[in-house]
């Protein structure tokens, strides 16, 4: 893991760029939601998108993903556009979501939950039997990563709210999207666990995933990302490692409140 | 030129009609979630009371209201907190199609029991009654159906917008949970806005006596040109619903001098069609249709 | 706490019983036309396979996308109407007919589909309701070719050398094999990856698309097929009866009783629309046979349909699964787990992984692996 | 499940076989949509076999009737068929009510070598079908029912005669025939159609089809209506003050109940008829004495078409000498009706091969508020009126 | 009949429909002027607990008592009569309404007037984005936006005793800090307050008495410092490395 830089100067160290924007803009009605965001994340790395509530990150994420139409502004990912493109087309380029509303599929098992994200390929693949064991003995293991494997026959309507989160965090993992972006992926979520998922984050990092992680858990932020992005009013007002956001005076004013 | 005024005039009275019903269906869907099948058979049956006690005691039918409203009224409170309450918030919507359906099966063959599949007709003094208006006939039954029409109309609009009730009946259906702990008796609420869409079906079915043949079965013919009247008004908006039964009635009405009657009837389903495919929430609904 | 062994020796036993239960059912059926008494009978049992036919089909759509179609007499109609137009106008032979007719629908449920599968819940329903009611004043009206309200009939595929209660048995056949196609389709999908797809569709499509499954394409899939094999069942039917009338065609009752089957047996389970068409194609006879000269059958019908809604939401089968359930071995109370068993047993595995790290490795390069595909 | 099902359906028994009784099955829209008329024709059979029984049965043997319910549906009109000749084994059927119904119980019939004679399927499509069973128990086809009238306005001098005509026609294959029927010999005598409107038989607003017929202010107005929808019609055009010179309506004008329901605004209205109860052929006086004392009213044109059929199966059956459900005895019934004439209630009967009856229908007409036969001459009650009073 | 508690939940068992028991013979008591903080893994059936305290879920046994008067059975709005709120966990807000709507509507057993007016200004005042958004839709706000409706609407009554279900959840740290600081204020103005947070050590922070549960059981109970300084316990449910924060 890349230790915090040590200088505060902002200088620009080279990066590889994953998924970015540029002055994507979506307003409802007269709220300016995202507002002109040019944005790039770093590719490989864990990436933070911070800011007061209603500062458009979920809207962004959105943007991004195709749920919802931008009005204005293009995304692109390791230099292809993906503008427009639909949600599902998104997911396929390689970016995987959660949702900040927990959203699980009610009637099915935790099991089959985990079996949906799972990536059909070719038509063949597509008509082969769902439970195909590879696939049912990699979603227990990331069940018990994320601390739920006891859960496996349960239906998910009948787990717990933080739980249903953590099923969530595991469904977009089983997709094994190479860019995963998480909305936060600890609200609700008993302490003991975030340790579980910021290791489990850690480790696949290593192996070469991308994060971008909305979250309100500062300790979780900073002791985690590589880098991070301040988001107020729609757009970025600052950005770069944890320790130089820190203690900037716009995001203190801006999100801390100090 | 006069056919053309005439079709006008008839079409904005039929227009009324439907507005008033096609609210007691946006009611029932836009509070309570609830695809409301059974509301044009609860206006057949208010129909043949209206009938039914015109004929044995010999009086006006509207005057049957006085007994039909209340009564609706106890039977959607009813019907609420025995039948709807029972299905899972979940599946409301689905379920309540397929509860409703029955409900309208029973209706309908409680109707051909009692009253045989005969059908009948008011008979008024008044009813083949007409007045001249720019050379237009008007008939009298008519007027009194539409003016029937706007009143209740009116009065629905401002229960629900203007009255604490109706506050406390939309935040029962968006979340029962959080407006019960907020100290609302949804129980009683959701029955009682229920009832209200029902008193609606009395009224509607009332004036349908006035001037139109009913028996059992007749409630099929309603219900489609209801429901497509709801889409394109906006699923859960009442003055949307109103709105496009005008047009909708108005263009039925219009059409029919080119098309002749059964092609005409087509109208509100192309209607539909056309909707969904320039705006499938309707063109006075929020997100709501599609999302339930 | 039963054990693992014991789970699986009972889903061994379970799937053992399915298999004994689906040939103990193909028996019945194969079996059916000589145990019938007489040809009444067994045309009821016809209209009971046909019945059985359309709520399968319907239940492509229903049971796997959860969009309840009120309207699926649309597709049997057209499917009979096609049918019995290719049939009368050209020279074709009529089973080829029947599969053209099929096809035919398939193609048309494509723009269908298109239109109406963008809006879901009520606004669904009712744009099913209205496709059927809009071919019914179409049918109706354009006597020219579709015989207008006259009814059109359709000339029987066999010669006259096949009396009329051969023609049944061989009819019965005919819809069971069709029966059978439908099941075997609707099976497959079930447990296919394209299946989990469209209940992803059925529980929340927004977070179905975000996690990659092109859902419209899905649902549309799913659209067609039931669409097809309505069609079919329609058209065999129509083959059978030989006389078709737009109003009982193209009637919101024969779309309803499609969804009524379904839901009473279950529309989560494949043999649950069968089971609904038996019970419901049973009970209309009975109903008729009792209540025949007053309305009573509809109120009778009425109540059948609001105890299936009310009571069995989830139909007849995953009723009885959940009674059977009570009693077998029961795996979930492994949920009952504080954090300190579950930690515990954390520690276990991560030992057990350390100790065997090439196995670790292994899952871990699938992963990998299947990040690039 | 199919034993417990034969076991249960068949509750109804065959009782049909035994040798003393001639069982006669027919099926009748009790409920639904065409139920008023099909218990018209119920009171009909069950009459006519009542007098039959009274008077020594047929061939000696007393008749029962046994009637199921199809409830309007084509569907189960055919399954209703299919049992009675299965499963209940009755020797004779009589036909259902209305067109849409006779098509496919014909078929069944066929398909098992019945006799097939009904009283109600005058659409000439039934007779297109290619049936060799079917008899149609009624003076004419609906082409033919205004014929009368037809002819009528033919012999006017050509300035009286109507120079326009509205049709509004349910689309119904009878309805719709009857007024067809008319169009083409009008058109023929170069009286102009300016309106010529199909309603769906579920129509119940009609303002708007009155409304183009009114607008069109045409001489004659004809309607190839059932009851309500001609009731309806009357009504939606009386509010619009549109006051034809003739008006006609099929079927509705003879109903009992028909000037009340239009508010007595009777007078001038023509019907076409098959049947009076005032007509005097030798049966129908007979019928009009036994029907009246047992239902306290006179017998209307669907109790009398009933009777009717009874009356032409019976006299197959006294000629045949047979009345069972063997292949060889029907097909003696049905050659005996192909070759012969039956004396019925309505007048003598014969048919042509397709089952086509070749007679006509009588014009009716409110006349001093009572409904009368107007033509032909040779039958009428009372004298035309020929430009019909405002209503 | 006075009692020295304003919540008393005793022996309580419950559970879903015919599922398995969630509670098991749990018993939590809350004194006025104290907030009692539950914590415990996911699952552990905290938010059951409140349920069953508001009237939501009925027990299968045991009591519930508020100010010593036996409420058990009661439904949430007799509860609320009797001087309980409950702020749910997840999101509640009345999508299809404004956030004035939804703010009155917390006022909905409320009758005087000026006393609503009078909330109206101080929960405005606590919450800008409340203030600003006041005519919006409420489901057109953000998550955390809602969550702060959602607090506003519940600070429109003054109960006498609160529960409060992850109220911090998806707040941004400013708003949190507000919840927190109205968790003290209703402490101090005597109320007792059954709160349930994943953010545990601040709770525990804030609270007085802590409750540790899990599977339906207490597990640990005592004063909330004690709680916090159980390495144990912090290892199983508090999150790794005891008291010692991660940065800053
Ligand atoms: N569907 C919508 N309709 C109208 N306004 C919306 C909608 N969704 C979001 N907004 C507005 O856009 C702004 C940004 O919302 P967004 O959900 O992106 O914030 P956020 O940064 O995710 O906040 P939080 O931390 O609270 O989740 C808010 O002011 C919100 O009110
Ligand atoms: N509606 C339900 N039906 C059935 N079981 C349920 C239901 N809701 C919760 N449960 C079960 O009850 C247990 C306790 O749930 P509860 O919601 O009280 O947990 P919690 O402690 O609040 O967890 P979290 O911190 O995740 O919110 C869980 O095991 C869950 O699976
Ligand atoms: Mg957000
Ligand atoms: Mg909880």
């Amino acid at each position: 893991m890349t230790a915090p830089d040590p200088t505060p100067v902002e200088v620009e160290t080279p990066f590889e760029v994953g998924l970015a924007t540029e002055g994507l803009s979506k307003a409802f009605g007269g709220v300016q939601a995202v507002d002109g965001a040019s944005v790039q994340f770093h590719h490989g790395k864990v990436n933070a998108l911070i800011g007061p509530n209603g500062s458009g990150k979920t809207t962004f994420f959105n943007c991004v993903t195709g749920m919802i139409r931008a009005d204005a502004g293009t995304v692109s990912y390791r230099g292809r556009s993906i503008t427009g493109k639909a949600p599902h087309r998104i997911a396929r380029a390689g970016i995987g979501r959660s949702f900040q509303l927990c959203r699980v599929f009610p009637r099915m098992t935790v099991l089959e939950n985990m079996l949906t994200a799972v990536r059909p390929g070719s038509l063949p693949r597509l008509l082969a039997s769902a439970h195909h064991r590879d696939d049912v003995e990699r979603a227990r293991e990331l069940l018990a990563r994320v601390g739920i494997e006891h859960l496996e026959r349960a239906e998910a309507r009948d787990i717990s709210y933080g739980q249903q989160k953590l099923l969530e965090l595991a469904g977009v993992l089983m997709a094994d999207p190479e860019t995963i972006m998480l909305d936060e992926p600890a609200g609700g979520v008993n302490p003991a666990l975030i340790e579980r998922i910021a290791e489990l984050v850690r480790s696949l990092n290593a192996e070469g995933r991308t994060f971008i992680v909305v979250e309100h858990n500062m300790e979780l932020v900073m002791s985690l990302s590589d880098h991070v992005v301040v988001f107020d009013r729609g757009r970025p007002i600052c950005e770069g490692p944890p320790s130089v956001v820190q203690n900037d005076p716009r995001v203190l004013e801006a999100y801390l409140g100090i | 030129m006069s056919l053309l005024i005439q079709s006008i005039v008839l079409g904005l009275l039929l227009g009324g009609l439907y507005a008033l019903l096609a609210a007691g269906l946006t009611l029932y869907f836009g509070v309570m979630r609830v695809v409301m099948i059974a509301h044009s058979a609860f206006l057949i049956l208010a129909a043949y009371l209206a009938w039914f006690f015109s004929t044995e005691t010999g009086l006006d039918p509207l005057l049957s209201l006085l007994v039909t409203v209340p009564l609706f009224f106890l039977i959607g409170v009813g019907m609420q907190r025995l039948l709807i309450s029972r299905l899972r918030p979940a599946t409301m919507t689905m379920m309540s199609v397929l509860l409703t359906f029955a409900i309208a099966l029973t209706i309908e063959g409680l109707l051909g029991y009692v009253f045989t599949g005969t059908q009948r007709r008011v008979r008024l003094s008044y009813g083949g009654g007409d007045f001249e208006v720019f050379g237009a006939n008007i008939a009298v039954v008519k007027l009194i159906a539409f003016g029937l029409a706007a009143v209740s109309l009116l009065v629905l609009y401002l229960v629900l917008t203007r009255t604490r009730f109706g506050q406390a009946l939309r935040a029962t259906i968006q979340h029962p949970e959080a407006a019960r702990l907020v100290g609302i008796n949804t129980d009683r609420i959701a029955g009682y806005g229920f009832g209200i869409g029902l008193a609606t079906a009395a009224v509607g079915g009332t004036a349908l006596s006035l001037d139109s043949t009913i028996y059992p079965s007749l409630h099929w013919h309603w219900i489609g040109p209801l429901m497509a009247i709801i889409v394109v008004g906006g699923l859960g908006s009442i003055p949307g619903a109103a709105i496009a039964a005008m047009v909708l009635g108005l263009g039925q009405s219009l059409l029919q001098i080119p098309l002749g009657t059964t092609w005409a009837q087509t109208f509100f389903y192309l209607a539909l069609f056309a909707t969904l495919m320039v705006r499938p929430q309707g063109f006075f609904g929020g997100r709501l249709a599609q999302r339930f | 706490m039963p054990s693992d062994s014991e789970v699986r020796r009972g889903s061994v036993l379970i799937t053992t019983l399915k298999i004994v239960g689906v040939l103990v059912l193909a028996a019945a059926v194969l079996s059916f036309p000589s145990v019938a008494g007489n040809a009444f009978i067994l045309s009821v049992g016809v209209v009971i396979m046909s019945y059985a036919v359309l709520a399968t089909s319907w239940n492509f759509v229903g049971g796997f996308t959860g969009y309840m179609s009120l309207g699926h007499a649309a597709y049997s109609g057209l499917g009979a109407y096609g049918t019995g137009l290719i049939v009368i106008h050209t020279d074709i032979n009529p089973w080829v007919a029947l599969g053209l007719s099929g096809l035919l629908v398939a193609v048309l449920a494509v723009p269908v589909g298109i239109a109406s599968l963008r809006v879901r819940g009520a606004s669904f329903v009712i744009v099913s309701i209205a496709m059927v009611l809009i071919l019914l004043l179409v049918f109706q009206s354009w006597g020219e070719v579709t015989g207008g309200s006259n009814g059109l009939r359709v000339p029987r595929p066999f010669g006259p050398e096949v009396l009329r209660p051969e023609q049944h048995e061989r009819f019965f056949y005919l819809h069971a094999a069709l029966l059978a196609t439908a099941l075997l389709v609707w099976w497959l999908i079930d447990r296919s990856r394209f299946g989990i797809g469209l209940k992803a569709v059925r529980e929340d499509e927004d977070k179905a698309q975000a996690l990659g499954v092109p859902t419209f394409n899905y649902k549309l899939v799913a659209f067609v097929v039931s669409a097809f094999f309505t069609a079919l069942g329609g058209g065999l039917y129509a083959l059978w009866f030989g006389f078709l009338d737009p109003i009982f065609q193209f009637s919101i009752l024969v779309g309803s009783y499609m969804v009524l089957m379904s839901l009473l047996g279950g529309i989560r389970s494949l043999f649950g629309p069968l089971l609904g068409a038996v019970i419901v194609g049973y009970a209309l006879e009975f109903f008729k046979a009792e209540y025949g000269d007053t309305q009573f059958h509809l109120v009778a019908l009425g109540l059948l349909l609001a105890i299936v809604v009310l009571f069995m939401p989830d139909g007849i089968i995953p009723a009885l699964t959940q009674l059977a359930r009570r009693f077998a071995p029961q795996a979930s109370s492994i949920r009952e787990m504080t954090a300190a068993d579950l930690a515990e047993r954390r520690r276990d595995a991560d030992a057990d992984a350390d100790g065997s790290s090439e196995e670790n490795n292994g899952t871990e390069h699938h992963v990998t692996e299947g990040a690039r595909s | 499940g199919s034993l417990a099902m034969t076991g249960c359906i068949s509750s109804g028994g065959n009782e049909g076989g035994s040798d003393d009784t001639i069982t006669i099955g027919i099926s009748l829209p009790l409920t639904g949509d065409f139920s008023e008329p099909g218990k018209g024709v119920e009171r009909g059979y069950e009459a006519w076999a009542q007098y039959v029984n009274d008077n020594g049965g047929l061939l000696g043997k007393q008749v029962e009737l046994k009637i199921l319910d199809d409830q309007s549906n084509a569907d189960r009109v055919a399954s209703d068929y299919e049992k009675l000749i299965n499963q209940d084994g009755v020797d004779l059927v009589f036909g259902p009510f209305s067109t849409r119904l006779v098509v496919p119980a014909a078929q069944v019939a066929q398909d098992y070598g019945f006799l097939f004679v009904e009283p109600a399927g005058a659409a000439p499509e039934v007779f297109e079908q290619g049936f060799d069973n079917l008899f149609y128990a009624a003076p004419a086809v609906a082409d033919d029912h205004y014929d009368h009238l037809a002819d009528y306005i033919e012999a006017m001098p050509a300035d009286q005669r109507p120079k326009t005509a509205a049709y509004a026609t349910m689309d119904d294959p009878f309805a719709q025939g009857t007024a067809y029927g008319l169009k083409d010999r009008l058109e023929e005598m170069g009286v102009r159609t300016v309106a010529d409107e199909v309603y769906p038989p579920n129509t119940t607003d009609f303002s708007s089809i009155a409304a183009k017929v009114a607008d069109t202010n045409a001489d004659i107005m004809v309607g190839g209506t059932q009851y309500q929808d001609a009731v309806n019609l009357i009504i939606a055009l009386q509010q619009l003050n549109y006051q034809p010179k003739m008006a006609a309506f099929s079927t509705a004008p003879t109903n009992p109940e028909f000037p009340e329901a239009i508010g007595a605004k009777t007078e001038g209205i023509l019907s076409p008829t098959g049947y009076t109860p005032d007509a005097d052929w030798p049966s129908n006086v007979e019928f009009v004495e036994f029907y009246t004392e047992l239902h306290g009213n006179p017998p209307g044109e669907d109790e009398a078409n009933a009777w009717t059929t009874g009356q032409v199966v019976a006299a197959a059956v006294e000629a045949a000498e047979c009345a069972d459900p063997s292949e060889e005895c029907q097909q003696e019934l049905i050659d005996w009706l192909h070759g012969n004439q039956v004396d019925t209630v309505v007048g003598p009967l014969s048919w042509d091969e397709a089952g086509r009856p070749q007679s006509a229908h009588m014009i009716q007409q409110y006349v001093d508020g009572k409904i009368r036969i107007v033509l032909p001459e040779e039958q009428a009650e009372a004298e035309i009126i020929p430009v019909k009073p405002a209503w | 009949m006075a009692s020295e508690y304003l919540l008393e939940l005793e022996d309580i068992e419950a559970g879903y429909g015919r599922a398995a028991l969630v509670l098991r013979g749990l018993t939590v008591k809350v004194p006025p002027a104290t907030v009692v903080c539950l914590v415990g893994p996911n699952g552990a059936g905290k938010s059951t607990v409140l349920k069953v305290a508001s009237g939501m879920l009925t027990p299968r046994s045991g009591t519930i008592r508020v100010a010593g008067q036996d409420v058990t059975g009661f439904n949430p709005q007799k509860m609320l009569g009797a001087g309980l709120s409950h702020v749910l966990q997840g999101h509640s807000v009345f999508k299809e309404m404004s956030v004035e709507e939804n703010v009155m509507l917390g006022a909905y057993s409320l009758t005087d007037r000026a006393e609503i007016a009078e909330r109206v200004d101080f929960v405005k005042d606590l919450f800008p984005m409340v203030a600003e958004r006041w005519k919006a839709l409420a489901g057109a706000l953000s998550g955390g936006q809602q969550k702060q409706v959602e607090f506003a609407r519940s600070l429109m009554v003054r109960p006498q005793v609160v529960l409060l279900d992850e109220p911090s959840m998806g707040l941004d740290p400013k708003a949190t800090a507000i919840v927190f600081e109205q968790v003290v204020r209703m402490r101090d103005a005597g109320t007792a307050v059954l709160l349930v947070e994943q953010n545990a050590r601040r709770a525990l922070e804030t609270a007085d008495l802590g409750c540790v549960l899990d599977l339906g059981r207490v597990h640990i109970s005592g004063p909330a410092s004690e709680l916090l300084a159980d390495p144990q316990l912090a290892e199983l449910y508090l999150g790794g490395r005891p008291a010692t924060p991660t940065t800053t």
